[in-house]
């Protein structure tokens, strides 16, 4: 056996992220999200640090001196920002999403109960990972990235027949359809949703994704708009509920992936 | 567990394990030999979308265009011998005998026509789906819906029964668990998921593939953790990609090894799966030929291990690539140069007899790059095949002794300066350690308390594993 | 000929020569060395047709996609430096201002901000276009229709101002002759053409290059014989295809050698071009670094000498791949992953002074297989630069012994019972060795007659070389 | 140096034309495609011999007992053809192709000579390579089989601008246009041609072929009809005189590439 420990391994093959470890300040990044009111910073920072278990007297406290929805924006939301930015910028990782998400949840029950009105959310989405694909982790992912960006959504699960996808959307009347797809064999069943939803005279953007899709298969049926990851979710899911439309989305899209607009 | 279990090792020490030689060596197909001195490329594929719109478009794109265009390619280019690979798609699972039938009959028309006129030794293995759905119920009469449980057993009759050389299949046992536990980094849910439950399954399903690859005569291949350890290792991604701490990953892995073992406890022989990168281990318990991909699987997804993965291979693969046209060919004739090309380097290395050298390249290229491709070295994978049959009597037991083997193996490195860790993957491993020290030493507390712990686990049932 | 020409070898002997070291090592770029004890992977890519439609298109696909793919995925892989090559398409030639300018300036932007935020070692090379017409006139002033000549010179210019960092191309120099001969197995009329007409259009063009490249303090790159022997190559094929005799391509290319050195007699300085199979000749006679293709080209062509090609090069590459989607990643980054973990491997073997049993592996992994490939494994390669520096002061001898040299050795190694032909292949290794040995000792003399004899071959006009 | 001379080559990587090299007979393939008569099969082994020097005395000969028509169509034809074999089989290289082609050019010359009426050819083709693209390798070995197959070929060389074509074919009225592209930013011209041509009222089968085009690309377009390797030519050609529209060559296509039909 040849000598391993003599290797320079740094200079065969060198470990960029732990050469730029160091780089990265957390702090500062939150510094510009978090709000100045300090109850609700408070109900930002349980969320940024996976305090599940303050997150609900914290939340009370805020509620105080606080209208729900001003805690829902500029408390748990602002958190939940936060956690996006480190996340997209390889501080965190997923599963600290995970747990965020777990605090940003139990917040929101509270913050709900408080409301007079109808709880509001941003918008909603029908999610499902396309008929015959049993891969559904990439979808479940973005599923807890929109739920915690604020926006409603109706998870199909996976393996889910065409026509429960389009019955779901005439019923539920979602601002936007997902669907996730890992074998290039199940992809097809995209087009025929949307060919189906047109039948029935709705338009309304159909985001793709998932291992086997790539843009131009996306781009090459009405509605379709391709997404790389799932923290493009949000962007995408922003521009749509200001109005866009699948035209437009796809027009601009290089910019909105990139974060630009 | 009827089944043998492993509690010896077979070969004698890390050093004996090397690429294109396996214990118990294999031949089969039309006259292709499996880790008998010698690594030949396995090439997998898959079809344009669009071609599984029919059985006829589809039996062509996978006889006239696939196949054909492999054979073609390893005949111009000299390779002495290969594998292909059928990954079977959804159709194919769905309904086995109208779709997947012509195409594994088909298939292997094109091959002996090649054999016979050029001797060009080779055999196919096909991979059937295993599309079972926990939540609707993995055993048979369980899911009236999709009759899933029955239609993959039926995969492996109607692949048997026309032409597949070799079974293998990436079952999905505990999948569901491991699934919630990976995106938490909960490593004993993870534990639960697959060394408990992942075993389970596989205890269930193996005999059966056994038996119909026996009365076939056919080779009972492997199987893989793609649905756990692939999903783990693909989240923690390049530099890059933080979905997942590398440590986690690569403990996840090892855990993985010892639920894979079950296959070859039931009788499979191997080769195993190209993307079961539990393979090194594998091979230094059981001897068995080991299919493995990295660098020549760059198509399909990038590692931190690509040379690495050849260092104890028996069969050396792409994983897959979609069919479609290159400046050099189709993609398939393509990537079947890079695999066969880098099979000639290893076979000209055991001609004159530096093999061991070359194993040890491809090993300092990758062994400090990542905990997941330091842990299957084979040195380390060596170690933690021993943890493992030392506990061979216990699925929970093993696993959490190849889990904490590789941590600590991983631990132990990071400390002497050699393998680097950044501050998470640090952090992980410490709470891994603590997390994994806190477990019962008795398999039937341990089971007690996860069935309680994971009783909410969207689409865990207990019955599923007939517990 | 006012060059200065190479009468002896830069190195002692054949064994020297090694991959990833040169005895005249570069340092270039965003902090890329080459041929200073490390191998990096070139990668090379062409954009989607209908991408050339306008120049916005263009840019964004050279830049935002093709260029930042990569720098992208070299980071996730951790590969400490690479070097990209930009392949000029016609529309960039044939207006460099509009078409050219932008992309150059665009890639190294996009290649700055990674070098800054990660340190990874970078650095591009530009191949230009070189799309003059024989029929039309190679030389200045002389193709009143496309002013391809001028267009090839501004070409450099605008590549060297605005962000490359080395400057190369594939000259056509007495490919109308050469073209002509290679169809009609006519060796002598391609060693007029690419032997003598080539080396006279290299000595024409090159000193301009190393000029442009002088002025910008960026490095003159090399050549390669594309135009002719790779032709023949392509031609010859795998072992199926039998469009031109392999022993008639292992002659063309070993006399091609002798004309590709002109580049750097006139001053250029390495990395030659990775398709020009006559590196590891011109590295044997020059020292300088050199840039190979094979094992990891799969995407651009298959050749009977994939993994011999790595023997003696400094930069491995992919030789080109149209950018579209893999499973893996778009195909610049999948192909990257499989040349830089190749230049992983040869970079563990250096470290660990394996190098040279690497080398060897790569060697017998090929050496037998073809007589191209037989002829430029190091030790052959050596012998054949030796041939060339003997008569190096005439572009006729020196081309000719190159050939009558390469020839020999195949028929030594045939005549052993090692390297083995094909009865056509003997046949017409018998007739070149016939044809060669009949032609005369006097340049002047060779130059008359092939006047006589090729005056007829379309598109040749004498006045293209001065004669 | 590891001991090169020590390695069974075959074992590693196999040489399976050398494999293969007894089993094949040309005199086997060339009895069942030569002409009884004596002196036709004069001719034709002179074209499939390359006998160049020989070939003009034979075909004087056989003139004197067979009229020029049946000379050409079961002399030298017939000669060609066995080249045609032999090549596709891979017993000749390309380069006896050249020559053969040369001698059967010569025996042409005399036969045509001796014919009352004009001279016929098969039929008649229009070839190129694409706009901007020097490499036209291919597109020459392309015409000579084509012109040994007894069709006329108007060559409009490389790089040749798409309004060239277009007038040409105005002009010429031949029964194909081909066009030839080794490079993907090229092969763009393809289809700006055919459009020039549907403009004109003209719709006859456009063969595109050439290292960058690929059957998907060419099929993309009307007219367009794609071939992988120039032995295509003569038995795309022969469909297309037996009247078969670009819609049919691309539905039979496989089926005619493979010479099944
Ligand atoms: C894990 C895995 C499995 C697991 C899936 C577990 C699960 N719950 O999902 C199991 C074992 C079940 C599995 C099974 C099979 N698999 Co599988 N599998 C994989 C693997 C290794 C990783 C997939 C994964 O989870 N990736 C990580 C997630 C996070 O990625 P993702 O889903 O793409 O999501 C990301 C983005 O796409 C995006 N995204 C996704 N959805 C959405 C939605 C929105 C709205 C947005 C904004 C973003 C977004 O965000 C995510 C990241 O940020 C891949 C390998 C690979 N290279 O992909 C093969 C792979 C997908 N599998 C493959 C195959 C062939 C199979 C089988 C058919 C094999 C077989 N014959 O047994 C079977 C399926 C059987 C059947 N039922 O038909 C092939 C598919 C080839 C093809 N394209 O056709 C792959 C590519 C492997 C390969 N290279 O051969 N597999
Ligand atoms: C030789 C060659 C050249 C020679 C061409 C000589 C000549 N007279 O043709 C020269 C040096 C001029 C050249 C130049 C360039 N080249 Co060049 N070249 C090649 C090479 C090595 C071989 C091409 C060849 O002759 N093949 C053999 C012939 C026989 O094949 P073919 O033409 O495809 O023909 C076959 C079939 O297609 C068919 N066929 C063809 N036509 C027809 C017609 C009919 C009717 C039928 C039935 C059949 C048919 O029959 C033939 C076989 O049976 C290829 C490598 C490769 N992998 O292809 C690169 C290649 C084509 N070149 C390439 C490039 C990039 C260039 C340059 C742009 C590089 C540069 N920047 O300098 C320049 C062009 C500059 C310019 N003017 O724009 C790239 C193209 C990439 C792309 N697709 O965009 C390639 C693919 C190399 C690579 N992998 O990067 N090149």
């Amino acid at each position: 056996m040849l000598d391993f420990d003599a290797i320079n391994a740094d200079k065969i093959l060198t470990r960029y992220d732990i050469k730029m470890e160091s780089s990265e300040k957390p702090e500062t990044i939150a510094a510009r999200i978090l709000p100045k009111d300090p109850a609700l910073k408070k109900v930002a920072e349980d969320v940024m640090n996976l305090k599940g278990k303050l997150i609900e007297d914290d939340v009370k406290a805020a509620l105080k001196s606080n209208a729900p929805e001003i805690v829902i924006q500029d408390g748990l939301l602002k958190g939940m920002d936060v956690v996006s930015e480190l996340y997209g910028r390889g501080i965190y990782y997923l599963p600290h999403v995970m747990v965020a998400a777990d605090a940003f949840d139990k917040g929101m029950k509270l913050a709900e109960g408080a409301m007079s009105t109808e709880k509001k959310t941003k918008g909603t989405a029908v999610m499902h990972a396309a008929e015959g694909d049993p891969h559904d982790i990439g979808k479940n992912i973005a599923a807890v990235l929109l739920k915690s960006n604020g926006y409603k959504v109706i998870d199909l699960g996976r393996d889910v027949l065409v026509d429960t996808v389009v019955d779901s959307v005439l019923k539920n009347k979602p601002n936007f359809v997902t669907g996730t797809a890992l074998m290039t064999t199940t992809m097809s069943a995209f087009p025929r949703i949307t060919a189906k939803l047109a039948e029935n005279d709705v338009h309304i953007p159909f985001i793709g994704a998932g291992g086997a899709v790539n843009r131009e298969f996306v781009e090459s049926f009405d509605m379709g708009v391709y997404a790389v990851a799932a923290k493009d979710g949000p962007h995408l899911a922003a521009k749509i509920i200001d109005g866009w439309s699948w035209h437009r989305l796809r027009e601009k899209w290089d910019d909105i992936i990139a974060g630009k607009i | 567990m009827a089944l043998k279990n492993f509690t010896k090792m077979e070969y004698g020490s890390a050093d004996e394990v090397v690429f294109g030689d396996a214990k118990y060596p294999l031949s089969y197909g039309l006259g292709l030999k499996v880790g008998a001195g010698f690594v030949s490329p396995e090439i997998n594929f898959a079809p344009r979308p669009g071609t599984e719109k029919t059985v006829e478009r589809l039996v062509k794109e996978y006889v006239d265009y696939i196949t054909t265009d492999i054979m073609n390619r390893a005949v111009t280019l000299g390779f002495p011998s290969l594998q292909l690979e059928n990954e079977w798609i959804h159709q194919m699972g769905n309904d086995p005998k109208k779709y997947a039938a012509p195409v594994v009959a088909g298939q292997k028309a094109v091959m002996k026509k090649f054999n016979e006129e050029y001797g060009v030794a080779c055999a196919i293995r096909h991979t059937c789906a295993d599309p079972r759905l926990a939540e609707m119920g993995l055993r048979e009469g369980m899911d009236k819906t999709h009759m899933y449980p029955e239609k993959t057993i039926e995969s492996f009759e109607v692949a048997a029964e026309n032409g597949a050389d070799v079974l293998s299949v990436e079952t999905m046992g505990g999948k569901e668990v491991a699934d919630y536990a990976v995106v938490r980094q909960d490593i004993r849910g993870w534990l639960f998921g697959i060394g408990y439950l992942g075993s389970i399954d596989m205890a269930w399903i193996w005999p059966q593939i056994v038996d119909i690859a026996k009365k076939n005569k056919i080779v009972p291949g492997g199987d893989t953790n793609c649905a756990g350890a692939n999903t783990s290792m693909f989240m923690a991604g390049g530099y890059l990609d933080k979905d997942i701490p590398r440590t986690f990953s690569a403990v996840t892995r090892m855990i993985a090894s010892a639920r894979t073992l079950v296959a070859i406890e039931a009788g499979a022989t191997g080769p195993d799966k190209d993307c079961g990168y539990e393979g090194p281990v594998l091979k230094c318990i059981s001897g068995r030929p080991s299919a493995q991909e990295g660098k020549g699987a760059q198509d399909a997804h990038a590692d931190l291990m690509g040379n690495l993965m050849a260092h104890t291979c028996d069969l050396w693969s792409n994983e897959s690539v979609e069919y479609h046209s290159e400046f050099g060919g189709s993609s398939v004739q393509c990537w079947l140069g890079v695999i066969g090309y880098e099979a000639a380097l290893m076979n000209a290395a055991k001609q004159l007899k530096q093999d061991k050298v070359l194993r040890d390249l491809y090993v300092a290229s990758d062994r400090f790059r990542c905990p997941e491709g330091f842990c299957i070295c084979f040195d380390n994978a060596y170690q933690i095949g021993q943890a493992i049959v030392e506990n061979g009597k216990s699925y929970y037991l093993r696993s959490k002794a190849a889990g904490l083997k590789a941590a600590e193996l991983v631990q132990a490195s990071n400390d002497k300066g050699k393998l680097k860790l950044s501050k998470q993957e640090k952090d992980t491993l410490n709470k891994i350690l603590t997390d994994l020290n806190s477990l019962p030493d008795e398999e039937g507390k341990f089971v007690d308390w996860a069935l309680k712990e994971y009783k909410n686990v969207p689409a865990f049932n207990p019955k599923n594993y007939e517990l």
